[in-house]
Protein backbone atom coordinates (compact mmCIF):
# COMPACT_ATOMS: atom_id res chain seq x y z
CA UNK A 1 0.00 0.00 0.00
CA UNK A 2 1.03 3.39 -0.68
CA UNK A 3 1.69 5.66 2.41
CA UNK A 4 1.55 9.61 2.39
CA UNK A 5 2.90 12.08 4.95
CA UNK A 6 2.26 15.60 5.60
CA UNK A 7 3.34 18.73 7.49
CA UNK A 8 5.94 17.72 10.35
CA UNK A 9 5.61 13.86 10.05
CA UNK A 10 6.87 14.72 6.17
CA UNK A 11 9.63 16.69 7.19
CA UNK A 12 10.84 14.01 10.55
CA UNK A 13 10.34 10.52 7.98
CA UNK A 14 11.77 12.46 5.09
CA UNK A 15 9.43 11.21 2.57
CA UNK A 16 6.60 12.65 1.57
CA UNK A 17 5.43 9.23 0.44
CA UNK A 18 6.88 5.51 -0.52
CA UNK A 19 5.08 2.02 -1.12
CA UNK A 20 4.91 -0.04 2.24
CA UNK A 21 4.20 -3.81 3.12
CA UNK A 22 3.67 -4.19 6.43
CA UNK A 23 3.47 -8.06 7.32
CA UNK A 24 -0.21 -9.58 7.63
CA UNK A 25 0.12 -9.53 11.48
CA UNK A 26 -0.14 -5.65 11.15
CA UNK A 27 -4.12 -5.28 11.02
CA UNK A 28 -5.36 -1.91 12.19
CA UNK A 29 -4.33 1.87 12.09
CA UNK A 30 -2.51 1.37 15.46
CA UNK A 31 -0.33 -1.16 14.27
CA UNK A 32 0.51 0.17 11.38
CA UNK A 33 1.88 3.18 13.56
CA UNK A 34 3.63 0.54 15.65
CA UNK A 35 5.14 -1.89 12.61
CA UNK A 36 6.30 2.18 10.99
CA UNK A 37 8.04 3.35 14.44
CA UNK A 38 10.30 0.02 14.13
CA UNK A 39 11.41 0.96 10.80
CA UNK A 40 14.01 3.41 11.87
CA UNK A 41 15.10 6.68 14.14
CA UNK A 42 13.15 8.92 11.51
CA UNK A 43 10.33 7.14 11.98
CA UNK A 44 10.19 6.84 15.72
CA UNK A 45 10.50 10.50 16.31
CA UNK A 46 7.91 11.61 13.59
CA UNK A 47 5.60 8.92 15.45
CA UNK A 48 7.02 9.42 19.24
CA UNK A 49 3.64 10.76 20.20
CA UNK A 50 0.61 8.52 19.62
CA UNK A 51 -2.18 11.30 19.83
CA UNK A 52 -0.16 14.04 17.71
CA UNK A 53 -0.09 11.99 14.35
CA UNK A 54 -3.79 11.45 12.44
CA UNK A 55 -4.56 8.93 10.18
CA UNK A 56 -6.58 9.15 6.75
CA UNK A 57 -7.31 5.69 4.82
CA UNK A 58 -8.41 5.73 1.33
CA UNK A 59 -8.71 9.40 2.49
CA UNK A 60 -10.80 9.65 5.16
CA UNK A 61 -10.12 9.92 8.40
CA UNK A 62 -9.98 7.06 10.75
CA UNK A 63 -9.55 6.07 14.45
CA UNK A 64 -6.61 4.10 15.49
CA UNK A 65 -8.47 1.07 15.70
CA UNK A 66 -9.39 0.93 12.41
CA UNK A 67 -8.70 -2.17 10.12
CA UNK A 68 -6.59 -1.55 7.47
CA UNK A 69 -8.68 -4.00 5.74
CA UNK A 70 -8.16 -3.66 2.04
CA UNK A 71 -7.27 0.28 1.93
CA UNK A 72 -4.92 1.63 -1.18
CA UNK A 73 -3.53 4.48 0.76
CA UNK A 74 -2.77 5.60 4.29
CA UNK A 75 -1.65 9.16 5.32
CA UNK A 76 -0.49 10.56 8.35
CA UNK A 77 -0.88 13.98 9.63
CA UNK A 78 -1.00 16.82 12.63
CA UNK A 79 -4.34 18.18 13.24
CA UNK A 80 -5.27 20.12 10.36
CA UNK A 81 -5.02 23.82 10.35
CA UNK A 82 -6.52 24.93 7.59
CA UNK A 83 -9.32 27.75 7.14
CA UNK B 1 -28.36 24.19 -4.80
CA UNK B 2 -26.19 26.30 -6.83
CA UNK B 3 -22.25 24.90 -5.57
CA UNK B 4 -18.67 26.62 -6.02
CA UNK B 5 -15.91 24.33 -4.98
CA UNK B 6 -12.42 24.90 -5.52
CA UNK B 7 -8.82 24.79 -4.44
CA UNK B 8 -6.48 27.18 -5.88
CA UNK B 9 -3.00 28.61 -5.34
CA UNK B 10 -3.88 32.23 -6.89
CA UNK B 11 -5.25 34.78 -4.81
CA UNK B 12 -8.73 35.38 -5.13
CA UNK B 13 -11.33 38.46 -5.33
CA UNK B 14 -14.06 37.49 -3.09
CA UNK B 15 -16.90 40.01 -4.53
CA UNK B 16 -15.97 38.36 -8.24
CA UNK B 17 -16.40 35.12 -6.71
CA UNK B 18 -19.59 35.43 -5.05
CA UNK B 19 -21.34 37.69 -7.88
CA UNK B 20 -21.59 34.58 -10.32
CA UNK B 21 -22.77 32.37 -7.05
CA UNK B 22 -26.08 34.48 -6.26
CA UNK B 23 -26.51 36.00 -10.11
CA UNK B 24 -29.97 35.42 -11.37
CA UNK B 25 -31.35 33.92 -7.84
CA UNK B 26 -34.08 36.34 -7.12
CA UNK B 27 -35.73 35.05 -3.95
CA UNK B 28 -32.47 35.09 -1.50
CA UNK B 29 -32.82 37.04 1.58
CA UNK B 30 -29.30 36.45 2.87
CA UNK B 31 -26.02 36.34 1.76
CA UNK B 32 -23.29 36.08 4.59
CA UNK B 33 -19.52 35.41 3.07
CA UNK B 34 -16.74 34.84 5.44
CA UNK B 35 -12.94 36.23 4.28
CA UNK B 36 -10.10 33.99 6.18
CA UNK B 37 -6.90 36.12 5.92
CA UNK B 38 -3.41 35.54 6.87
CA UNK B 39 -2.47 37.72 9.80
CA UNK B 40 0.76 39.68 9.78
CA UNK B 41 0.57 38.94 13.75
CA UNK B 42 1.50 42.36 14.70
CA UNK B 43 4.65 42.44 12.06
CA UNK B 44 5.81 38.68 12.80
CA UNK B 45 4.52 36.90 10.17
CA UNK B 46 5.70 37.12 6.39
CA UNK B 47 3.53 34.27 5.20
CA UNK B 48 2.25 31.22 5.64
CA UNK B 49 2.57 28.02 3.17
CA UNK B 50 -0.08 25.89 3.31
CA UNK B 51 0.45 22.33 2.90
CA UNK B 52 -2.92 20.16 1.50
CA UNK B 53 -3.62 16.36 0.90
CA UNK B 54 -4.43 16.62 -2.91
CA UNK B 55 -7.48 14.35 -3.77
CA UNK B 56 -8.90 14.09 0.07
CA UNK B 57 -8.71 17.88 0.73
CA UNK B 58 -11.73 18.33 -2.47
CA UNK B 59 -12.98 15.16 -0.69
CA UNK B 60 -13.80 16.44 2.69
CA UNK B 61 -14.40 19.96 1.61
CA UNK B 62 -17.37 18.49 -0.84
CA UNK B 63 -18.50 16.46 2.19
CA UNK B 64 -19.05 19.42 4.49
CA UNK B 65 -20.62 21.20 1.59
CA UNK B 66 -22.91 18.25 1.37
CA UNK B 67 -23.57 17.79 5.04
CA UNK B 68 -24.37 22.08 5.22
CA UNK B 69 -27.20 21.55 2.79
CA UNK B 70 -28.23 18.92 4.26
CA UNK B 71 -28.68 20.41 7.98
CA UNK B 72 -29.82 24.01 6.43
CA UNK B 73 -31.81 25.43 3.30
CA UNK B 74 -29.01 26.95 1.31
CA UNK B 75 -29.54 27.74 -2.12
CA UNK B 76 -26.32 28.70 -3.27
CA UNK B 77 -22.64 27.86 -1.03
CA UNK B 78 -19.10 28.71 -2.17
CA UNK B 79 -15.79 27.40 -1.21
CA UNK B 80 -12.23 28.51 -2.22
CA UNK B 81 -9.31 27.85 -0.52
CA UNK B 82 -5.88 28.26 -1.24
CA UNK B 83 -2.90 26.58 -0.42
CA UNK B 84 0.87 27.28 -1.56
CA UNK B 85 2.29 30.65 -0.80
CA UNK B 86 -0.13 33.16 1.06
CA UNK B 87 1.58 36.47 2.01
CA UNK B 88 0.21 38.71 5.16
CA UNK B 89 -2.59 40.47 4.52
CA UNK B 90 -3.93 38.34 1.75
CA UNK B 91 -7.11 35.95 1.33
CA UNK B 92 -6.67 32.11 2.54
CA UNK B 93 -10.31 31.17 2.95
CA UNK B 94 -13.71 32.87 0.90
CA UNK B 95 -16.93 30.89 2.03
CA UNK B 96 -19.83 32.41 0.94
CA UNK B 97 -24.16 31.11 1.95
CA UNK B 98 -26.89 32.10 0.46
CA UNK B 99 -30.69 31.45 2.06
CA UNK B 100 -33.67 32.89 1.83
CA UNK B 101 -33.54 33.58 5.86
CA UNK B 102 -30.53 34.75 7.43
CA UNK B 103 -30.38 32.01 10.25
CA UNK B 104 -29.88 29.51 7.80
CA UNK B 105 -27.12 31.32 5.78
CA UNK B 106 -25.07 32.49 8.87
CA UNK B 107 -25.25 29.24 10.51
CA UNK B 108 -24.40 26.99 6.63
CA UNK B 109 -21.47 29.77 7.03
CA UNK B 110 -20.26 29.63 10.44
CA UNK B 111 -20.41 25.28 10.29
CA UNK B 112 -18.26 25.32 7.06
CA UNK B 113 -16.08 27.26 8.51
CA UNK B 114 -15.82 24.98 11.76
CA UNK B 115 -15.33 21.86 9.85
CA UNK B 116 -12.81 23.08 6.70
CA UNK B 117 -10.87 24.43 10.35
CA UNK B 118 -10.71 21.40 11.99
CA UNK B 119 -11.28 18.31 9.23
CA UNK B 120 -10.00 19.59 5.42
CA UNK B 121 -6.72 18.32 5.36
CA UNK B 122 -4.81 21.53 4.88
CA UNK B 123 -1.36 22.41 7.22
CA UNK B 124 0.12 25.97 7.74
CA UNK B 125 3.69 26.97 8.38
CA UNK B 126 4.83 30.29 9.22
CA UNK B 127 7.46 32.40 7.78
CA UNK B 128 8.46 34.70 10.45
CA UNK B 129 10.23 38.09 9.89
CA UNK B 130 12.97 37.34 12.21
CA UNK B 131 14.45 35.19 9.41
CA UNK B 132 13.91 32.01 11.98
CA UNK B 133 12.40 28.50 10.12
CA UNK B 134 9.47 27.77 9.78
CA UNK B 135 6.92 26.73 12.32
CA UNK B 136 4.27 24.91 11.88
CA UNK B 137 0.86 26.42 13.43
CA UNK B 138 -0.58 24.55 16.01
CA UNK B 139 -3.99 23.07 15.63
CA UNK B 140 -6.11 25.51 18.34
CA UNK B 141 -8.43 24.21 20.95
CA UNK B 142 -11.09 26.62 19.85
CA UNK B 143 -11.18 25.29 16.49
CA UNK B 144 -12.17 22.07 18.03
CA UNK B 145 -14.86 23.07 20.38
CA UNK B 146 -16.08 25.51 17.67
CA UNK B 147 -16.59 22.02 15.78
CA UNK B 148 -17.75 19.85 18.43
CA UNK B 149 -20.80 22.03 19.02
CA UNK B 150 -22.30 21.22 15.65
CA UNK B 151 -22.73 17.60 17.47
CA UNK B 152 -25.75 18.89 19.27
CA UNK B 153 -28.56 17.06 17.38
CA UNK B 154 -30.11 20.14 16.04
CA UNK B 155 -28.67 23.92 15.65
CA UNK B 156 -30.35 27.54 15.49
CA UNK B 157 -31.58 27.64 11.78
CA UNK B 158 -31.45 24.00 11.11
CA UNK B 159 -34.80 22.93 9.14
CA UNK C 1 -12.37 50.59 16.11
CA UNK C 2 -12.69 51.08 11.99
CA UNK C 3 -16.70 52.31 11.69
CA UNK C 4 -18.74 53.08 8.64
CA UNK C 5 -22.30 54.01 9.10
CA UNK C 6 -24.90 55.18 6.56
CA UNK C 7 -28.23 55.67 5.46
CA UNK C 8 -28.91 56.06 1.96
CA UNK C 9 -32.03 55.28 -0.55
CA UNK C 10 -29.06 54.61 -3.17
CA UNK C 11 -28.22 51.14 -3.82
CA UNK C 12 -24.55 50.20 -3.12
CA UNK C 13 -22.21 47.71 -3.94
CA UNK C 14 -21.34 45.45 -1.61
CA UNK C 15 -17.56 44.95 -2.59
CA UNK C 16 -16.79 48.66 -3.07
CA UNK C 17 -17.79 49.57 0.46
CA UNK C 18 -15.99 46.61 2.13
CA UNK C 19 -12.91 47.19 0.86
CA UNK C 20 -12.25 50.69 2.61
CA UNK C 21 -13.36 49.05 5.74
CA UNK C 22 -10.26 46.72 6.17
CA UNK C 23 -7.67 49.07 3.89
CA UNK C 24 -4.40 48.97 5.21
CA UNK C 25 -5.61 46.36 8.29
CA UNK C 26 -2.92 43.49 8.42
CA UNK C 27 -3.94 41.89 11.53
CA UNK C 28 -7.09 40.74 11.00
CA UNK C 29 -8.05 36.80 10.47
CA UNK C 30 -11.74 37.04 10.29
CA UNK C 31 -14.06 39.37 7.72
CA UNK C 32 -17.76 38.81 7.70
CA UNK C 33 -20.63 40.37 5.08
CA UNK C 34 -24.11 40.02 5.60
CA UNK C 35 -26.13 41.54 2.77
CA UNK C 36 -29.71 41.71 2.79
CA UNK C 37 -31.78 41.14 -0.49
CA UNK C 38 -35.57 41.95 -1.44
CA UNK C 39 -36.77 38.72 -2.00
CA UNK C 40 -39.47 38.15 -4.93
CA UNK C 41 -41.04 35.66 -2.54
CA UNK C 42 -41.81 33.30 -6.17
CA UNK C 43 -42.31 36.11 -8.16
CA UNK C 44 -45.37 37.79 -6.16
CA UNK C 45 -43.04 40.65 -4.63
CA UNK C 46 -42.57 43.61 -6.99
CA UNK C 47 -40.99 46.03 -4.93
CA UNK C 48 -40.50 47.41 -0.99
CA UNK C 49 -41.16 50.54 -0.08
CA UNK C 50 -38.73 51.05 3.43
CA UNK C 51 -39.78 53.74 5.43
CA UNK C 52 -37.57 55.17 8.59
CA UNK C 53 -37.74 57.47 11.36
CA UNK C 54 -34.11 60.35 10.44
CA UNK C 55 -32.75 60.98 13.09
CA UNK C 56 -33.75 58.21 15.86
CA UNK C 57 -32.59 55.34 13.35
CA UNK C 58 -29.18 56.93 12.69
CA UNK C 59 -29.33 56.46 16.67
CA UNK C 60 -30.18 53.06 16.80
CA UNK C 61 -27.90 51.81 14.51
CA UNK C 62 -24.91 53.83 16.29
CA UNK C 63 -26.38 52.73 19.68
CA UNK C 64 -26.21 48.90 18.44
CA UNK C 65 -22.51 48.93 16.71
CA UNK C 66 -20.92 50.48 20.06
CA UNK C 67 -22.64 47.61 22.13
CA UNK C 68 -21.25 44.79 19.68
CA UNK C 69 -17.94 47.15 20.09
CA UNK C 70 -18.36 46.46 23.54
CA UNK C 71 -19.45 42.39 23.46
CA UNK C 72 -16.80 41.58 20.74
CA UNK C 73 -12.93 42.52 19.81
CA UNK C 74 -14.06 43.89 16.64
CA UNK C 75 -11.17 45.76 14.73
CA UNK C 76 -14.01 47.26 12.08
CA UNK C 77 -17.45 47.89 11.79
CA UNK C 78 -19.53 48.59 8.68
CA UNK C 79 -23.61 49.34 8.30
CA UNK C 80 -25.64 50.50 5.35
CA UNK C 81 -29.23 50.73 5.34
CA UNK C 82 -31.79 51.90 2.38
CA UNK C 83 -34.46 53.21 2.70
CA UNK C 84 -37.31 54.26 0.25
CA UNK C 85 -38.04 51.92 -2.91
CA UNK C 86 -35.72 48.61 -3.24
CA UNK C 87 -36.91 46.63 -6.22
CA UNK C 88 -36.99 42.37 -5.98
CA UNK C 89 -33.13 41.45 -6.01
CA UNK C 90 -31.89 44.62 -4.90
CA UNK C 91 -29.93 44.47 -1.37
CA UNK C 92 -31.54 46.34 1.54
CA UNK C 93 -29.04 46.17 4.11
CA UNK C 94 -24.75 45.71 4.56
CA UNK C 95 -22.98 44.39 7.50
CA UNK C 96 -19.81 43.78 7.58
CA UNK C 97 -17.16 42.61 10.86
CA UNK C 98 -13.56 42.57 10.56
CA UNK C 99 -11.31 40.91 13.62
CA UNK C 100 -8.60 38.85 14.44
CA UNK C 101 -10.86 35.52 14.80
CA UNK C 102 -13.74 34.33 13.23
CA UNK C 103 -15.87 33.89 16.26
CA UNK C 104 -15.68 37.35 17.03
CA UNK C 105 -16.15 38.22 13.23
CA UNK C 106 -19.20 36.05 13.02
CA UNK C 107 -21.29 37.01 16.39
CA UNK C 108 -21.13 40.80 15.83
CA UNK C 109 -22.34 40.43 12.36
CA UNK C 110 -25.65 38.28 14.04
CA UNK C 111 -26.13 40.52 16.62
CA UNK C 112 -25.73 43.75 14.64
CA UNK C 113 -28.62 41.91 12.43
CA UNK C 114 -30.72 40.66 15.15
CA UNK C 115 -30.91 44.34 16.78
CA UNK C 116 -31.58 46.02 13.54
CA UNK C 117 -34.52 43.46 12.36
CA UNK C 118 -35.81 44.59 15.98
CA UNK C 119 -34.67 47.62 17.21
CA UNK C 120 -34.14 50.08 14.05
CA UNK C 121 -37.16 52.11 13.59
CA UNK C 122 -37.30 50.99 9.81
CA UNK C 123 -41.10 49.63 7.92
CA UNK C 124 -41.61 47.84 5.05
CA UNK C 125 -44.48 47.63 2.93
CA UNK C 126 -44.55 45.10 0.02
CA UNK C 127 -45.67 46.14 -3.38
CA UNK C 128 -47.50 42.94 -5.44
CA UNK C 129 -47.19 41.51 -8.69
CA UNK C 130 -51.09 41.24 -8.84
CA UNK C 131 -51.17 44.86 -8.30
CA UNK C 132 -52.76 44.80 -4.64
CA UNK C 133 -52.09 47.68 -2.52
CA UNK C 134 -48.91 47.57 -0.38
CA UNK C 135 -49.41 45.78 2.46
CA UNK C 136 -47.22 46.35 5.55
CA UNK C 137 -44.63 43.69 6.35
CA UNK C 138 -45.56 41.70 9.97
CA UNK C 139 -42.72 41.56 12.50
CA UNK C 140 -41.22 38.18 12.86
CA UNK C 141 -41.33 36.58 16.04
CA UNK C 142 -38.73 34.65 15.05
CA UNK C 143 -36.61 38.12 14.96
CA UNK C 144 -37.54 38.98 18.12
CA UNK C 145 -36.22 35.51 19.76
CA UNK C 146 -33.30 35.98 17.94
CA UNK C 147 -32.58 39.32 19.84
CA UNK C 148 -33.78 38.01 22.73
CA UNK C 149 -30.82 35.25 22.71
CA UNK C 150 -28.28 38.03 23.20
CA UNK C 151 -29.41 38.90 26.43
CA UNK C 152 -28.20 35.53 27.38
CA UNK C 153 -25.07 37.41 29.93
CA UNK C 154 -22.46 35.70 28.02
CA UNK C 155 -22.37 34.69 24.13
CA UNK C 156 -20.09 32.64 21.95
CA UNK C 157 -17.05 34.26 20.86
CA UNK C 158 -17.30 37.01 23.51
CA UNK C 159 -14.13 38.45 24.89
CA UNK D 1 -44.26 68.38 22.11
CA UNK D 2 -44.05 66.61 18.45
CA UNK D 3 -45.72 63.78 18.02
CA UNK D 4 -44.52 61.70 15.07
CA UNK D 5 -46.32 58.68 13.57
CA UNK D 6 -44.97 55.88 11.29
CA UNK D 7 -45.64 53.02 8.85
CA UNK D 8 -49.44 52.26 9.48
CA UNK D 9 -49.81 54.26 12.60
CA UNK D 10 -49.04 57.10 10.06
CA UNK D 11 -51.54 55.97 7.63
CA UNK D 12 -54.41 55.40 10.26
CA UNK D 13 -54.07 58.48 11.66
CA UNK D 14 -53.94 60.48 8.81
CA UNK D 15 -50.54 62.51 9.73
CA UNK D 16 -47.05 62.12 9.57
CA UNK D 17 -46.22 64.11 12.78
CA UNK D 18 -48.22 66.83 14.67
CA UNK D 19 -47.77 69.56 17.66
CA UNK D 20 -49.93 68.14 20.41
CA UNK D 21 -50.31 69.62 24.03
CA UNK D 22 -52.07 66.82 26.30
CA UNK D 23 -53.26 68.21 29.61
CA UNK D 24 -50.91 67.78 32.44
CA UNK D 25 -52.96 64.76 34.24
CA UNK D 26 -51.60 62.76 30.99
CA UNK D 27 -47.94 61.74 32.57
CA UNK D 28 -46.82 58.32 31.11
CA UNK D 29 -46.24 57.27 27.34
CA UNK D 30 -50.18 54.88 28.33
CA UNK D 31 -52.44 57.85 29.38
CA UNK D 32 -50.77 59.72 26.02
CA UNK D 33 -51.59 56.93 24.29
CA UNK D 34 -55.58 56.91 26.14
CA UNK D 35 -55.56 60.78 25.66
CA UNK D 36 -55.15 60.34 21.81
CA UNK D 37 -57.76 57.86 21.58
CA UNK D 38 -60.24 59.94 22.96
CA UNK D 39 -59.56 62.60 19.88
CA UNK D 40 -61.13 61.22 17.49
CA UNK D 41 -62.51 58.16 14.80
CA UNK D 42 -58.61 58.15 13.12
CA UNK D 43 -56.90 58.07 16.35
CA UNK D 44 -59.10 55.23 17.52
CA UNK D 45 -58.50 53.10 15.31
CA UNK D 46 -54.66 53.57 15.37
CA UNK D 47 -54.68 53.02 18.51
CA UNK D 48 -56.79 50.25 19.13
CA UNK D 49 -54.44 47.45 19.93
CA UNK D 50 -52.18 48.61 22.63
CA UNK D 51 -49.35 45.74 22.35
CA UNK D 52 -49.23 46.53 18.08
CA UNK D 53 -47.66 50.11 19.01
CA UNK D 54 -44.50 50.75 20.00
CA UNK D 55 -43.00 54.02 21.43
CA UNK D 56 -40.26 56.26 21.25
CA UNK D 57 -39.79 59.72 23.73
CA UNK D 58 -37.26 61.64 21.90
CA UNK D 59 -36.26 58.67 20.11
CA UNK D 60 -35.43 56.14 22.53
CA UNK D 61 -37.63 53.14 22.70
CA UNK D 62 -40.08 53.52 25.72
CA UNK D 63 -42.69 51.28 27.23
CA UNK D 64 -46.00 52.25 28.05
CA UNK D 65 -45.06 53.06 32.10
CA UNK D 66 -42.10 55.35 31.42
CA UNK D 67 -43.22 59.02 32.31
CA UNK D 68 -43.22 61.57 29.37
CA UNK D 69 -41.63 64.17 31.53
CA UNK D 70 -40.09 66.98 29.73
CA UNK D 71 -39.61 65.09 26.57
CA UNK D 72 -39.90 67.19 22.94
CA UNK D 73 -40.51 64.38 20.83
CA UNK D 74 -42.68 61.85 20.79
CA UNK D 75 -43.48 58.83 18.02
CA UNK D 76 -45.22 55.53 17.36
CA UNK D 77 -45.25 53.05 15.29
CA UNK D 78 -45.83 48.95 14.45
CA UNK D 79 -43.49 46.66 15.94
CA UNK D 80 -39.95 47.19 13.38
CA UNK D 81 -38.77 45.61 10.32
CA UNK D 82 -35.80 46.73 9.14
CA UNK D 83 -32.84 44.82 7.84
Amino acid sequence: MKALYFAWVRERVGLPEEEIAPPPSVTTVAELVAWLRGRGENYAVAFADEHAVRAALDRRHVKPEQPIASAKEIAFFPPMTGG
Amino acid sequence: MRKIVRLQKAAFDAAAEVAPLVAGLSDIGALVTFTGLCRDEAGSLVALEIEHYPGMAEAEIARVVEEASRRWPLEAVLVIHRHGEIRAGEPIVLVATAAKHRAAAFAGAEFLMDYLKTAAPFWKKARRSDGRGGDWVAAREEDEAAARRWERPRARGES
